[in-house]
């Protein structure tokens, strides 16, 4: 057993100095959503979602490939490691590729993480198999392309432009790449769909694409094409979750609004001080940055 | 300046001279770059065979510096040298010191259970390359809670600001702070999905989300074009200036 | 080092290279004829047994975040926060580091996989004389050249740091061409593409068609005259101050980027946020198909 | 999105190749004639750029004044993280702040994070600047230090503002320790730097916002894109002054040749990329205003007239 060659000064860092709100903040925000599972499995079929527009889209798109005899581009995002957001992508995917199989249109699914294509690559080969028709599954149309972000563009818009694709998806995680794909896409008359987690991409999809999911549209998707208990429920905790920090909004609209008409006290001053955040010498009011759900969101906690 | 450019002599001379040819920045390593960066470019005309062969060069040379970056920077620090360790060394002469690192053998137990992965071609025993990939997705899920309390509870704190007119806040300020909230409220309502959009109400506060959020996405076009348009100017400057020396340097 | 692998460490000398080595060896052994076990196990096992170990994965970085991090005095003097476990005689802080590399060391590898597929793609075109199979050939060429190349030039500097002797020039002046000169230009010249492409979306997709369209180009306009000081110079006439100064061209960009845009983003993240905390509550409660075994 | 937006990009010769109208053509240029005309203009502009006047912005402005009063001796610690993917922008920014700061005789510690390469790409830059005309024979290791790359962003923003020393004591220069040169002397902690500069491409600033709570001012150059994130933080005081994109570095040149005329000190060199690029993006910008407004006009057009399908 190692000897301890230090002594403890303090215990519980990032639950002091009001630390704990915060922490208690994203339980509850799990809560909401754990219970929003819970309660839809319980009760399935009660649970109904607003229309998404761009996912009625989906089979007119690989509907048009088919006539056309061209393939359907999908990219699932340029994410730095398997994570959430490419499954997620993956996932809708998965829609995308049984229409694909079922008419028989080629499809081009290019990765830019090795380990988002080992999982694209299985996904593939299961939707063949499940919908009865694995010999049309071609290994090669599932590519891992490069994970360097400018090579990668560089060769899905030479792919859009030699393959002539026929529709185009995007979803997942995109950066400065986006347009680059997606005016090449345009240029041979691709139908386009679009949703990625960076808005700031966002616009550019717009400009170039023709159906855009707006922000976490991208996250109702699944839900919203499959229908499952599971994925409505999480949808239902996460509106929860909006709900009450809309309300929280406005609380802290009416705190903040009659701590800023109260000049502060010298108690006050030395409690910033002692919690590590000393306001100026010659301050009379708050400032932004001592505005209480601000301050506690921003206190250095060890 | 224009007396040495592209249509002189003395440009094609230093192009072939033999002493400076592979020094920095020397005129046949910016031709080299010069000729892939119009390689990339003939694209905006239309896919062809010189841009193929500029692409193929590039995902050639990305996926290799992948692959060395990879040695050099994960397996080789990461994993062989932690693996093995290395003896500590005095210096000597000619030779600094080598401080030592313990061999912590068991790092080798990780290589067969990374090397599962490759069983994804495999069709008997896909289902085992499930495993490292599952490590990998899992440790991203746990680290979403941190993420979420650290990234997100700052900006919506920051959402809440003083609506009354006081020492600190003026009558603009006010309403700016009001119209701040406002947008953020209704913006976000148009992400309530589950809610029977019925009432007259909701539908209108969502239809003003959307328009917010474009506000929101135009602003982010204003301030991209800049950026994007100076990077071409940038490149313009490398093929005209660098390269071709058609103008004044800066 | 008070971690639990320190026990299991052996001190270098010069002397006890292959005693380490039949060590890692063995340890990769005996790790091997686990794995080899584990595809052994019956076919309704596999599916809570991957549930198992995404979970398992997820747990460590939770207790991360929950555990209490302690500050502390050591005699040393330093002073980084530690996370200490009672009962245990290592810190879960040095823990942390050990999973944060292996699993930098683990997703790394899966880049083979990445290599493999260009392989089979690519080799299978130039072997079969496919459609464009020079092309192919160039890419595997350009690689293998990046990765002798690069590697060489690893172990020149490393060599020069050792201080040992040899002309390195070469493989340095080679490696800095197709890196400064070829990798990182053709970044750039693809990077600086998005120009063009920015100028033909904006004049296709900016007409006053719908009043989302029109919003986002006005407010586009707006923002992109602010920054040019001929725009500027429009409005400079305005007043500085007072209620009149807002319609000074670079105010009123500044006002919308405050007051709107950052707001309606600030809303359009949150929801963001929301959905990949919902995702990953999911993949850990193996609710999500994507990744589970069917 | 769910309006659908055609994609009226008519084939290659194909619609509006003549005899259906300008405004026709105008509806739907083949973008390939857009690419030519920019191409074309930012040649020219950039072969032989034109002076366009300025109008700085006041945030820049802030800035500058308050770099430009501080006094001979004082010190500012640089964050460099500009990388050659934002050269186009940030150079600009970086070379005009290096000006700045050798001709008040302003003593500084630049150090980068997110990319190892930095260091390389400017040492060369400020020794360059240092030879100018004005710029006082700055030298490393005596006038200012590179503290160099530090890897981990987090760790090294905390440590800057609790213990400056011991942050950067680490690296050296001719043997000694960066902080026993005189560009440390007197330097204690980060409150007696009157300014950290921050130069970059992406949000490394952040940490910054909230780690720092001295009485240091905060400066920032970032890139336009970046712009939107950061103004809150300039109009809630916790910025001195930003400076944004290329147009930062067009106002940073102008406002050096305001306070040297090159005309009175010969030699100065004030403008650099910043100007040079200036009047390519304009005209660039015009050219996108342009076919906007020619596209709009000419969807009105044929509405009004019927003709369009």
């Amino acid at each position: 057993m190692a000897e301890r060659n230090y002594e403890i000064t303090s215990l519980g860092l990032q639950y002091q100095k009001w630390g704990w709100l915060l922490v208690i903040t994203t339980v509850a925000v799990v809560g909401y959503i754990l219970w929003g599972i819970f309660l839809a499995r319980r009760k399935a079929g009660s649970v109904t979602i607003r229309r998404i527009a761009g996912l009625d889209q989906i089979d007119e798109a690989v509907g048009r490939a088919t006539e056309t005899a061209r393939p359907v581009l999908m990219v699932p995002g340029l994410s730095g490691a398997l994570d959430g957001i490419a499954v997620q992508a993956l996932t809708i995917f998965a829609s995308i590729i049984r229409t694909a199989a079922r008419f028989a249109t080629p499809i081009r699914l290019l990765n830019y993480h090795p380990a988002v294509f080992a999982v694209a690559q299985e996904i593939a080969k299961d939707v063949y198999q499940t919908e009865g028709v694995p010999d049309r599954y071609d290994v090669d149309s599932v590519r891992f392309v490069s994970d360097r972000q400018f090579a990668f563009a560089a060769a899905v818009a030479g792919t859009i432009r030699r393959d002539q694709v026929a529709a185009a998806f995007y979803m997942g995680d995109f950066f400065a790449e986006s347009l680059i794909m997606a005016e090449n896409a345009n240029m041979v008359g691709a139908i386009q769909v679009a949703a990625t987690t960076q808005f700031t991409q966002t616009p550019f999809f717009i400009a170039a694409c023709d159906y855009v999911l707006l922000g976490d549209e991208f996250y109702a998707a699944s839900a919203y094409l499959g229908r499952e208990p599971v994925l409505l429920g999480s949808l239902v905790g996460a509106d929860w979750a909006k709900l009450t920090f809309m309300g929280f909004a406005v609380v802290a609209l009416i705190v903040h609004s009659f701590q800023s008409i109260r000049p502060l006290t010298d108690e006050q001053k030395q409690y910033f001080k002692d919690m590590g955040t000393p306001v100026l010498e010659d301050q009379e009011y708050p400032t932004r940055n001592e505005f209480f759900f601000n301050w506690i969101s921003k206190i250095p906690r060890g | 300046m224009l007396a040495q450019s592209v249509f002189t002599s003395e440009w094609w001379r230093e192009l072939l001279s033999p002493d400076s040819r592979w020094q920095d920045g020397s005129l046949l390593r910016i031709t080299i770059g010069a000729i892939l960066t119009l390689g990339l470019y003939s694209l905006l005309y239309r896919e062809n065979k010189f841009y193929r062969f500029t692409e193929h060069i590039f995902v050639g040379l990305a996926t290799g510096f992948s692959v060395v970056a990879l040695v050099k920077e994960v397996l080789w620090p990461q994993w062989w040298v932690p693996m093995l360790g290395v003896p500590e060394r005095t210096a000597t002469a000619d030779m600094p010191a080598v401080p030592g690192v313990d061999a912590a053998w068991l790092w080798g137990a990780l290589l067969p259970l990374a090397c599962l992965a490759f069983f994804v071609f495999s069709k008997k025993h896909g289902w085992l390359s499930r495993i490292p990939l599952g490590i990998i997705v899992g440790l991203w899920a746990g680290q979403q809670l941190n993420a979420f309390q650290n990234r997100f509870l700052p900006q919506v704190a920051d959402q809440a600001r003083p609506i009354i007119p006081g020492p600190q806040t003026g009558i603009p300020d006010a309403i700016n702070n009001l119209i701040v909230v406002i947008t953020w409220i209704v913006v976000l309502s148009y992400f309530v999905y589950s809610f029977e959009q019925k009432s007259k109400f909701l539908q209108r506060t969502s239809l003003m989300g959307r328009w917010l959020l474009m506000v929101g996405f135009g602003a982010i076009f204003g301030t991209t074009m800049m950026t994007r348009f100076v990077l071409f100017i940038d490149r313009a400057y490398y093929l005209l200036i660098e390269w071709l020396r058609l103008g004044a340097q800066l | 080092m008070e971690i639990l692998i320190a026990r299991w460490t052996v001190a270098r000398t010069d002397a006890n290279l292959w005693q380490v080595v039949s060590y890692a060896g063995a340890a990769t052994l005996v790790s091997a004829v686990l794995m080899f076990l584990l595809s052994r196990i019956p076919s309704n096992f596999r599916r809570p047994l991957v549930g198992i170990f995404i979970f398992v994965a997820g747990l460590i970085w939770i207790l991360d975040w929950a555990l209490p991090k302690a500050a502390v005095r050591r005699a040393s003097g330093e002073s980084n926060p530690i996370t200490p476990l009672p009962f245990w005689p290592f810190e879960y802080n040095l823990v942390m580091d050990k999973v944060i590399q292996a699993s930098q060391v683990l997703s790394g590898v899966l880049l083979g996989l990445g290599v493999l597929s260009i392989l089979r793609v690519h080799v299978k075109k130039l072997t079969k004389r496919q459609q464009d199979w020079p092309f192919s050939l160039v890419l595997l060429v350009s690689m293998a050249a990046m990765i002798v190349i690069g590697l060489g030039e690893w172990v020149a500097s490393n060599r020069e740091a050792a201080g040992m002797p040899g002309n390195h020039e070469l493989v340095k002046t080679a490696f800095s061409v197709v890196f400064n000169d070829m990798l990182q230009i053709l970044d750039a010249a693809m990077f600086s593409l998005i120009a063009f492409f920015i100028l033909s979306a904006a004049y296709r997709a900016f007409r006053i068609r719908s009043v989302e369209a029109t919003i986002m180009m006005a407010v586009a306009l707006i923002v992109l005259l602010g920054f040019i000081p001929l725009a500027m110079a429009v409005t400079a006439g305005l007043p500085v101050e007072g209620f009149a100064s807002n319609f000074r061209i670079e105010n009123m960009k500044t006002w919308i980027l405050l007051n709107m845009s950052t707001p309606a983003l600030r809303a359009i993240d949150l929801g963001l946020g929301l959905g990949l905390l919902a995702m990953a509550l999911r993949i850990m409660l193996g609710l999500e198909k994507g990744v589970a075994v069917d | 999105m769910s309006q659908h937006i055609p994609t009226d990009s008519p084939s290659p010769g194909g619609r509006g190749a003549g005899g259906e109208g300008f405004w026709h053509i105008m509806y739907a240029v083949d973008r390939r004639w857009l690419y030519l005309i920019l191409f074309i203009i930012v040649s020219i502009l950039v072969i032989n750029p034109i002076t366009v006047p300025n109008v700085e912005d006041p945030a820049a402005k802030a800035l500058y004044d308050y770099l430009s009063n501080l006094n001979e001796g004082d010190f500012v610690y640089i964050e460099s993280d500009w990388t050659n993917s934002t050269r186009g922008e940030s150079r600009g920014q970086f070379e005009a702040l290096m000006r700045l700061l050798m001709r008040k005789k302003v003593r500084f510690c630049i150090s980068t994070l997110g990319d190892p390469q930095i260091p390389d790409i400017i040492r060369p830059i400020i020794r360059q600047i240092a030879q100018e005309p004005g710029s006082n024979n700055y030298e490393e290791g005596k006038d200012y230090v590179i503290a160099g790359y530090f890897p981990n962003l987090e760790a090294h923003v905390s440590g800057l503002v609790n213990n400056i020393r011991d942050t950067v004591k680490e690296k050296r220069i001719g043997g000694r320790s960066i902080t026993e040169t005189p560009v440390f002397d007197g330097i204690q902690d980060l409150s007696d730097a009157k300014c950290v500069v921050v130069i970059t491409g992406s949000s490394t600033i952040n940490l910054w916002y909230e780690r720092m709570r001295a009485k240091t001012k905060l400066g920032l150059m970032c890139t336009a894109v970046m712009s939107g994130e950061n103004i809150p933080y300039y109009v809630s005081g916790q910025l001195v002054g930003i400076a944004i994109g290329a147009k930062g570095a067009f106002d940073f040149e102008s406002l050096l040749e305001k306070e040297w005329p090159a005309a009175e000190n010969p030699g100065y060199k004030n403008f650099t990329s910043g100007r040079r690029y200036m009047s390519p993006l304009f005209f660039a910008l015009m050219l996108l205003i342009f076919a906007v407004v020619m596209g709009n006009l000419a969807m009105y057009q044929l509405k009004r007239t019927g003709r369009h399908s």
